[in-house]
């Protein structure tokens, strides 16, 4: 825009980016106080190995048709294990459809998951973490959710905070931006992450917003934005952290965006080959996660070859016996459908249930 | 116990929940300081304070939507749509997300909201603001649509409303407002929301109606009484889920059906009945239903608001007209 | 002449339209590169170039109004939206501003758009991927609603409901997109959109389907020839506005009239047929209506899905039922 | 939110001010070209003094029973007159419910407006700009619009621009924010005005989001956004001359936000004094774009007392004609509701139809 002749900046802005662990593990400028306990990154690596181990599994099993489409977090498990971890039990988790890495993290099960993805509601009702939110499906629109549950939070003085996590694409939906706003103008205690995979399935980052960085969308809704390097479990975490602790204490919704890298198809459902080619991904395999933290920990030497042989046949372990739970767990009753819709079944829906009823009794 | 109009009944109805249960809060466009652009929350900011009563941004998507979050944390939200024709970009998030978070997680979390919103016409008011948009509601199960006729009604259905356990979205026919007074007992009692209430007996022919329609059967009914007709006058009050047992046993006995919306005909909600009607009480009926709706065409300005809206005379035409066949 | 799917016949139609009229544009999520999550526009990005086919933001509530200032503008938008589940956000746009657009401006401007979304069940696809949602559009007046269940019409359709000038929701049966093949001729000409397809005719009951249902419903009667029943089948593929009389002919002679659709029970669009019955044949009626649907809960996700849908099975006992009524 | 150890500025932004005539009609700072013809002030002012004049009127008429509610534009003309006259007639204006001032320069007659208000659809059937849209009431939704209106002309490489209005209450819906956003992506002509007038009805622009600008919501979508004096006419006229230029060069879309003030209750239909003071209000009367015009071109020598009673006189006229049409206009046909429903009326209509007009004979 050219210049006019009487003009003053009305407002400036600058969008921070943080990052720790360059793409070889190596932390050139030092690191955060979290890093100081290799223990604590330790449980960071494990929770990212078993991701990925689960993950998987899950394809594999949905290629085997015993398992509904799944979408696989390869490449990002940084940023849900990043968030999660600087979550306290007592704070809320709204996640997208991509964040099992978070949920696993917060105590959801990989039973539950897969129950879920084996199209099962039963998989929603977390054993562990009953107030997280499950699955969201409809991109975006669990955002404005998040701002409810932070203001639910506020308006009880209850020292909790709100998580949400979607992509790069949910950024586009009208409703990200409304929660955004309204959790600026409230002061709501959210914090806003999206996972910048660089892709809404063939969609790419630069085909959905001119905006530079998707963090910068936090200056429409006057709350600080941050870009983290979304590979960099420590970088997330931190970033997270300072975020939560924010809303916590008072001031308020942060968005951050994580940038990584969606190094599979979108779901099992999708075929990336028809958009986007081999040379396009493999750059981004250089710059995953997991080799990153894992070479950082190899050095500072708090991770080995048997610690990591090790690790892989204890998740191979768990997944294998959350696997089997699932596939041995018996199907719903179909009643659970309209029994479940209502605290409890409303009279006029009686007839539709007796029929039901009837109707599987007979052929069931 | 003075009289009262539907729109105070709705604010009596707000400050009883609210008083009796801290987790009642209100939320919506203008709700605050300016009581609503009915007044429907007049005094409640005062009385309960920026806590409990709150104006939102201007974003009826996430009005819904952080709605959703506030009830699936505890809180029992009740949210003002400022219009009907501003309701449709909820239907997301109260499709999607409201009327599923019970189910979807087997009861784990739920959704006790009340979505409010004045809707339908006569009272000329501009483009956008006269909409009949309960079927849009009505047809998403977990769901309750409640439609008040009568400040008593707007008062009892609004507590059971508010203090049912599962998302409610309530309809107030702003035509009504202010038009009706009555006396209204501010004793904490709901009424219940899974039955039609029969407003007037008649053997002669079932009228079925709801909102501002009500009224008009209602008057109908008078016309048709002083011809020797006997009516009987239904109010569907509770659209969703459908008490059609009350309809039918009308039915059964008049043999004669006359159905009356505001919303277009196609799709309209009197189809759902009309339909019951058919497969329930067919054997009962004497004539063929009827229903007398809105036209199937955009719900006009003014000039031409009452070409468009269904009146008593309409309804007692139609019931006249079934009584024809023997 | 080849043997085509549903979804290759969606996008037969959108290459003729594309190729005979420049007006035409194609938009949606994914539609460009990967030409849609179910191929419906597979190799129109390399055919017509990126003006003429367009990967837009996720956005849906701007898809459709986006749309409508394209359409307002001279061209012709086909925008897809990627699964029915997410067509929700587009009914404030699309009842408030594409269904009005020219009867507000009495006829200046006008919105010749279509909005295209594969919907239903029956693949077992992910939670919010299979709801049916005719119902919402169907009751807005000012859109045409149309939904084919075969190759051939949904080639014909979409090349009607692409060179109307007026909005058309077209809803696409994703557990048909390549469960049948049949011949189809590219041969330009469009099936008319005001009118039922009558599928089978038959004395003895009136089956009446749309969508995947309709295939249900030709299979009951294919069930039901063989014990001697003959049924007529009536695909309401043009929704709305609703051509009843083609329905209303039928039961005339059959006196039965059975209504399949998978969409929840209450509300949904075979209230209106029965009701249209109810009005208009009811002197001709042997038996009570019957409408085989859905139930009035959130759709399942898929293990439940079986016990959810109705199918062939179930028409077919509900004719039957009818047929015992003498 | 605290600094990490690692950090470098993803991004900044800076918001730019645009101001020329000060509140007494000063140019402490010299004026664009565009003001070196005082003719061309003159025409501005003019248009703003009817504006005014026709909205007193009609406020006049609502009151007596004569018109439906209105939305004066009191203390806001600026905005409307400084858009509008910097577009071509080929552009496209997609305007709010307060634009009168926009809409009369364009050519909206004063009658249409009446009409329209007076409940009568004929009165968006404007007879002289053929494509600029009707008044929007749903607020926010003409955003999207105004996209697909950009986006149609530069696929036809014309060299037009879409130019579209709204009020700060808007910028909080995600209409807004999506629209914004693919108009960045796809770099569309379009210019985005904002009339920040300080309230959404009842709602204050602090409690409608947290941003400091409105301007720098386009900071969201990656296109420039610019704040202006819009109770200065020259200055918006300046910016959106700069933004339509923009546009139609292909460098795409713009957000300007004007900083204006409702003088006046948000519509016939509402009672200010319920929400805001005298207090509040009176300053603004010392800011209002009028005078401060006036007071500029008196100044230069280039308006009178004499020409300023012509003008009121002459505007006085014209609204008298207008709305003796007006009033003189006979009532639609019934009919019409299904007439111009579609292009031509479906034959499961015709039934309808046929009842409507049996209805209306009988009892008409
Ligand atoms: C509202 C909505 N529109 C469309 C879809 C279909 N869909 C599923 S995921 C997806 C892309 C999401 O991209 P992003 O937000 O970046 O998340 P990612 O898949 O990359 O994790 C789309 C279009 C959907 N689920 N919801
Ligand atoms: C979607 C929608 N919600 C609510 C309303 C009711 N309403 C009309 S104007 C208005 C405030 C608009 O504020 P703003 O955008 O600042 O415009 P202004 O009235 O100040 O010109 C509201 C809430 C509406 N017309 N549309
Ligand atoms: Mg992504
Ligand atoms: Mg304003």
């Amino acid at each position: 825009m050219p210049e006019a002749s009487a003009r003053r900046d009305a407002a400036s802005f600058r969008i921070p980016y943080c990052s720790y662990l360059d793409a070889h593990g190596r932390a050139a400028g030092g690191l955060p106080d979290l890093a100081r306990s290799t223990d604590e990154l330790v449980r960071l690596y494990r929770a990212m190995v078993l991701t990925r181990a689960f993950d998987e599994k899950a394809v594999a099993l949905q290629r085997t048709g015993r398992l509904g489409t799944y979408a696989s977090a390869l490449g990002q498990e940084a940023v849900g294990v990043g968030v999660a971890s600087a979550m306290r039990p007592e704070d809320v988790l709204l996640p997208s459809f991509r964040e099992q890495a978070a949920m696993l993290w917060r105590g959801v099960t990989m039973t539950e998951l897969l129950l879920y993805w084996g199209g099962d509601e039963r998989g929603s009702d977390f054993k562990g973490p009953r107030s997280d939110f499950p699955v969201c499906i409809p991109v975006g629109t669990q955002f404005p959710h998040a701002v409810g549950v932070g203001m639910a939070m506020k308006l009880r003085r209850e020292p909790r905070v709100s998580v949400v996590i979607g992509g790069d694409g949910a950024t586009s939906k009208g409703d990200f931006y409304e929660a955004l706003n309204i959790a600026g103008t409230w002061q709501v205690p959210v914090v806003f992450v999206i996972a910048n995979n660089g892709w809404a399935i063939s969609v790419p980052r630069a085909a959905q917003t001119a905006a530079e960085t998707l963090a910068q969308k936090a200056i429409a809704a006057g709350i600080p934005g941050e870009q983290v390097d979304g590979n960099d479990v420590i970088a997330v975490r931190d970033a997270a952290s300072r975020a939560i602790e924010r809303a916590r204490s008072g001031h308020g919704a942060t968005l951050i965006e994580a940038v990584t890298y969606r190094l599979t198809d979108h779901t099992t459902a999708d075929d990336a080959r028809r958009y986007r080619t081999d040379a396009d991904v493999s750059p981004h395999w250089k710059e995953e996660p997991i080799a990153r933290l894992r070479a950082y920990l190899a050095a500072e030497g708090a991770w080995t070859k048997d610690a990591e042989t090790a690790l892989i046949a204890a998740c191979r372990k768990d997944i294998d016996v959350a696997v089997e739970t699932y596939l041995a767990t018996p199907p719903p009753a179909p009643t659970d459908m309209l029994d479940f819709l209502f605290e409890s079944l409303p009279t006029p829906l009686a007839d539709q249930r007796a029929a039901l009823a009837a109707r599987e009794s007979t052929h069931g | 116990m003075a009289e009262i109009t539907l729109v105070e009944a709705v604010t009596l109805a707000l400050a009883r929940t609210m008083q009796d249960d801290p987790s009642v809060i209100v939320l919506g466009e203008d709700v605050g300081r300016d009581g609503g652009v009915f007044r429907a929350t007049d005094g409640l900011l005062a009385r309960f304070g920026p806590d409990r009563v709150r104006d939102t941004p201007l974003a009826e998507t996430a009005i819904a939507g952080v709605s959703v979050g506030l009830a699936a944390c505890g809180l029992r939200p009740v949210a003002e749509i400022q219009f009907d024709g501003f309701t449709y970009p909820t239907i997301d998030q109260m499709a999607n997300h409201a009327a599923r978070l019970r189910t979807r997680t087997r009861g784990r979390l739920s959704c006790p909201m009340v979505l409010r919103a004045p809707y339908g016409g006569g009272i000329h008011a501009p483009e956008h603001h006269s909409d009949s948009v309960e079927t849009f509601f009505a047809h998403v199960p977990g769901l309750r649509v409640v439609i008040p006729s009568s400040p008593r009604q707007a008062y009892g259905l609004l507590l059971s409303a508010v203090r049912d356990p599962d998302p409610v979205v309530f309809l107030e026919p702003k035509r009504l407002y202010r038009s009706v007074r009555e006396e209204v007992a501010d004793d904490g009692r709901g009424l219940p929301l899974d039955t039609c209430f029969t407003l007037r007996e008649g053997g002669d022919v079932t009228l079925v109606a709801w909102g501002a329609m009500l009224r008009e059967a209602l008057a109908a009914a008078a016309q048709l009484a002083s011809e020797g007709i006997e009516a009987a006058v239904i109010d569907v009050a509770t659209l969703a889920p459908l008490d059609a047992s009350s309809i039918l046993r009308s039915v059964e006995i008049t043999g004669r059906c006359v159905i009356a919306h505001e919303a277009p005909l196609t799709g309209g909600f009197g189809g759902e009945i009309a339909a019951r009607v058919a497969e329930h009480a067919l054997l009962s009926l004497l004539a063929p239903v009827r229903r007398v709706t809105g036209l199937d065409c955009v719900m006009p300005l003014p000039r031409l608001e009452g070409s468009y809206l269904p009146t008593a005379d309409m309804i007692a035409a139609a019931a006249r007209d079934v009584m024809s066949h023997r």
